[in-house]
């Protein structure tokens, strides 16, 4: 199987094992929780936006498949530090190309939950 | 496990699908039959003779292929009377399946006979269909929902029953065998207990019709769904057994062809059963292959097949005890069913599936659309292998040599993340 | 009639079922198609190969058998939403035929928008199908029930429409082929009408999908049903077409698998479109069957497969209106789809069809599920024959013979009882 | 095909082009109708009883196919003359017999309306 098609690549395993930022934030200003209706996997992520407008920190938790709380430390590690300009234009196919390995429709929700969660709380300001 | 329990396994050779190979080249070994079964060559071609040779829409057509095929769809009917042991044809209503069938009682029987403060009593280990529509009967009637309580090891608690059923409970709908955790449930002793209040019953019999003696009239129940699908049947096809004198005080639900007695420009008059509720042209030829999928499975019987699952499941639930990290849910092989569902401390349910896919191995990840058992049961998730009259030994240990490598590939090593 | 508007003959080979003799000698003249049609081997093939070679429940399951059948229903959905020119896929609905499609719409729509007082326009040419669903939802909610009148000849009566046509109007149902009349209704035109005064409009396509072009943006419909089973598909199948935003404000119907987000102990929350009104394991393979008629169907082209049948019907209109003492129902040929309904003062419509069937011709005779229409027509039954792309000139002409010969046989010749 | 899998025999033909007592009875006692609510059949059988119990006239009406109108008219001449416990031990099966050709179920029904009407007419008094 070539290394594009082996969806649990090292890389993705050790963001599995040793994820970055998993946890609470809480300076959070902004926060947003979903879920894959279908599979039960679960992500809350927590953002911290500072006045002119990049993402200083965030967090993530949540409970779900390799494929979902990988690629929830994946996004985050490469988003934070960005505006949220930017953070707006990173595409689903971004996602999917951070993720690396190619995955099936039913996995490939799996991979674009925490995006979608990201994408919603930047619109979800806490306390709101 | 004794040998003498097993079918054999020559009988695969019956269903054409079993004998692929997948990922190149591992055999198939199809363990997702809770989900859905696989069928025979004879319940294939029964469909295919019927579209080939003898089809045309049933009971008005006075030519020879309306009254074939007319004649096939009632055959089927008193197929499945026989197979139920139901006391009369009228009382099989075919559906799309067990949950068009409990849909159908809790809108006619329920809207009818369902007032606020009436109680609905469930349990938690019920499958989405046999708890949603009676969440929206109770919102449409302001009926109220309770439920049997669970034992720790995922059978229906009795022991204080009459603090649940009460004269208040209208109706108990409860499944004869769990889909998530196999547990096989008493309906008989529920069913009367609930004819002591004068509550009716419903069983959800999905998981149980495909793999175990079904008769209504010993178990005492007055509705009973099943789907083809899961019984080596078609799909879109089920039945809805229903007590004679219920169905015929219950309003139709479903208005159109053949379940009228007389249209006038404003109103109707209803057909009398099994017509009443079978509204439009009906699912004809999954009928007629879900007849075949009887005869097939009488021919071998359902306690064979009982046997012989019960035979893989204490297999499976041994082998898979030993597994590092495992938990199994559900009761102990005896109580249950030929299915078994566990979850890893990692990886999740997801991963697994995945995982065993690449073996060749299908199984089911996920909540088996019974969440609020996942939720009673503090998981969101769990893996489920079900088995059926072809799955084989070797298929089981396969089953379980591939969750042990599963988990020893996620046992915890010390990997570390690249840091940027 | 132009040969040329003819398709081949050798089209019959594709229908394995057209090949047979029945009563002995005499050569299947399938003419009953209207009630249900027969399919080509492609569509048999395609059904035969999901189930022995790519089947398992769809959507949930993470392994290579569910993935293909997944993919190939959600494929089958994609046909659908081109054959019928609907904008986005989750706008089709698979159903199990056209009767449920409309029982979904007058239930989940219809409970949720209708009160006392408002009005369901209607018409006497509709099938019970489309009749009694909405006389059941009169009775729930206080709606009134009008009707547009029909012309001598069997058309909607527009003429006075905003008499019927009112603000007070919220729902207008209608076939676009009336399946005794014949008649082709002015869809189009009655959709814009009806969004002028605030009314949505649910097209019964049951008899005119299989037969001619369909465009629901063209026509601007809300809600339009159809029938695999009528189409050269599968039975238990069928599509509800319904505008997005419409679909995406009714509650759900049907509770059940697949159709929740989430389930809790004693409620749950809906899933998006077009889950939400897929309650429980969908009629699978049906659905691919039915994608295999649309490809066959496309692959003729519907405008071809309509200039055929128009090319049958005006050959049958002329020669049955020859027949003595006969009454052809319904417009005259250029208006109507194809299929022709008929009474001969002798002898009755049961007589004819089976000494019609004697004769290897299958038509059908009663009330076609339209006995409003019949007390209109001031008759209790008739005789139809209806036509489809395997239907030849040789055919038709058989049957106009042989429905002079019935006539013959019957004319009155001064018989007398032989007295006791 | 053999005569008696002929359903329009000639003597049937001859019931239906000649019936026995199709019309009114004024002078009815009982009277029911009914019809097959399949094939749009109507039957309607007004009888006249008399006080020791018999059949004593017998007139039927009605709309539908050769079997439903020939049946009716042979019922009721073999019925006129008979006591009513006579009537009611005469059976659905009687009845197929009488009618004379092999019927497939479909037409059974046919056969058996103006049956079922007398019967039921039997427990039906006029203005009762
Ligand atoms: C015009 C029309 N509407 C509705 C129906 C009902 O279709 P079905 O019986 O497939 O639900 C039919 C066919 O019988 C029909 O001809
Ligand atoms: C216990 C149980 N009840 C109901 C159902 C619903 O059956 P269907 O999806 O065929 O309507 C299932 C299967 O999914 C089941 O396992």
């Amino acid at each position: 199987m070539p290394s594009e098609e082996e969806i649990y690549q090292d890389h993705i395993l050790d963001h599995y094992e040793d994820p970055f930022h998993r946890g609470k934030l809480p300076t959070a200003t902004h926060a947003h929780e979903d879920k894959n209706p279908l599979c039960g996997d679960v992500v809350r992520i927590e953002l911290q936006l500072d006045r002119d407008g990049r993402v200083s920190d965030a967090y993530f938790s949540g409970d779900g498949c390799v494929i979902s709380q990988a690629s929830a430390s994946m996004l985050l590690e490469a988003l934070v530090g960005k505006t949220v300009d930017e953070v707006k234009e990173f595409s689903a196919e971004d996602m999917l190309k951070l993720y690396g390995a190619r995955l099936t429709p039913n996995r490939q929700k799996c991979c674009l939950l925490s995006w979608r969660v990201v994408q919603q709380a930047l619109y979800s300001p806490v306390g709101a | 496990m004794t040998a003498s329990a097993l079918l054999p396994e020559s009988l695969r050779q019956d269903f054409p699908i079993l004998a692929q190979h997948v990922h190149g080249d591992k055999p198939l070994v199809f363990l997702d039959n809770a989900a859905s079964s696989q069928r025979p060559e004879a319940v294939i071609k029964a469909m295919v003779e019927s579209y080939a040779c003898d089809y045309a829409n049933v009971h008005r057509g006075i030519h020879v292929l309306s009254e074939r095929s007319t004649d096939a769809y009632e055959l089927a009917r008193s197929k499945v009377r026989a197979f139920l042991g139901a006391a009369y044809e009228h009382e099989i209503i075919f559906t799309s399946g067990t949950t068009a069938g409990i849909n159908l009682v809790a809108r006619s029987w329920g809207d009818a006979n369902l007032r606020a403060g009436d109680e609905i009593l469930l349990n938690l280990m019920e499958h989405h269909s046999n708890l949603v529509p009676w969440f929206q009967l109770a919102e449409r009637t302001g009926a109220v929902v309770r439920h049997i309580p669970l034992t720790e090891d995922g059978r229906l608690d009795l022991y204080d029953l009459d603090e649940y059923l009460t004269p208040r409970t209208r109706i108990v709908a409860v499944t004869a065998v769990s889909n998530t955790l196999g547990t096989i449930n008493p309906v008989r002793e529920l069913a009367r207990a609930a004819h002591d209040v004068g509550a009716v019953v419903l069983v959800d019999a999905a998981q149980s019709a495909p793999h175990l003696r079904t008769d209504v009239q010993e178990l005492d129940v007055d509705f009973l769904a099943l789907s083809g699908h899961k019984m080596c049947g078609p799909t879109g096809i089920g039945v809805l057994y229903g007590r004679a004198e219920l169905l015929e005080a219950m309003p139709p639900m479903f208005g159109g062809g053949s379940m009228i007695n007389r249209v006038y420009a404003d109103r109707f008059t209803s057909a009398d059963l099994p017509a009443k509720f079978e509204a439009g042209t009906p699912p004809i030829v999954g009928a007629i292959g879900l007849g075949a999928a009887i005869d097939y499975l009488e021919a071998i019987g359902l306690d064979r097949i009982h046997a012989h699952e019960q035979a893989l499941v204490e297999r499976a639930w041994e082998g898979l005890s030993q597994v590092e990290g495992i938990r199994l849910l559900g009761p102990r092989p005896e109580l249950r069913a030929g299915l078994v569902s566990f979850v890893l401390d990692r990886p999740h349910a997801h991963d697994i599936a995945q995982l065993l896919d690449r073996e060749g191995i299908a199984v089911r990840a996920g909540h088996h659309c019974t969440q609020p058992l996942h939720d009673h049961l503090g998981i969101t998730a769990s893996t489920r292998a079900s088995f059926y009259l072809y799955n084989t030994v070797g298929e089981v240990d396969a089953l379980i040599a591939a969750v042990r490598d599963v988990r020893d590939r996620f046992k915890p090593t010390g990997r570390k993340r690249r840091r940027a």
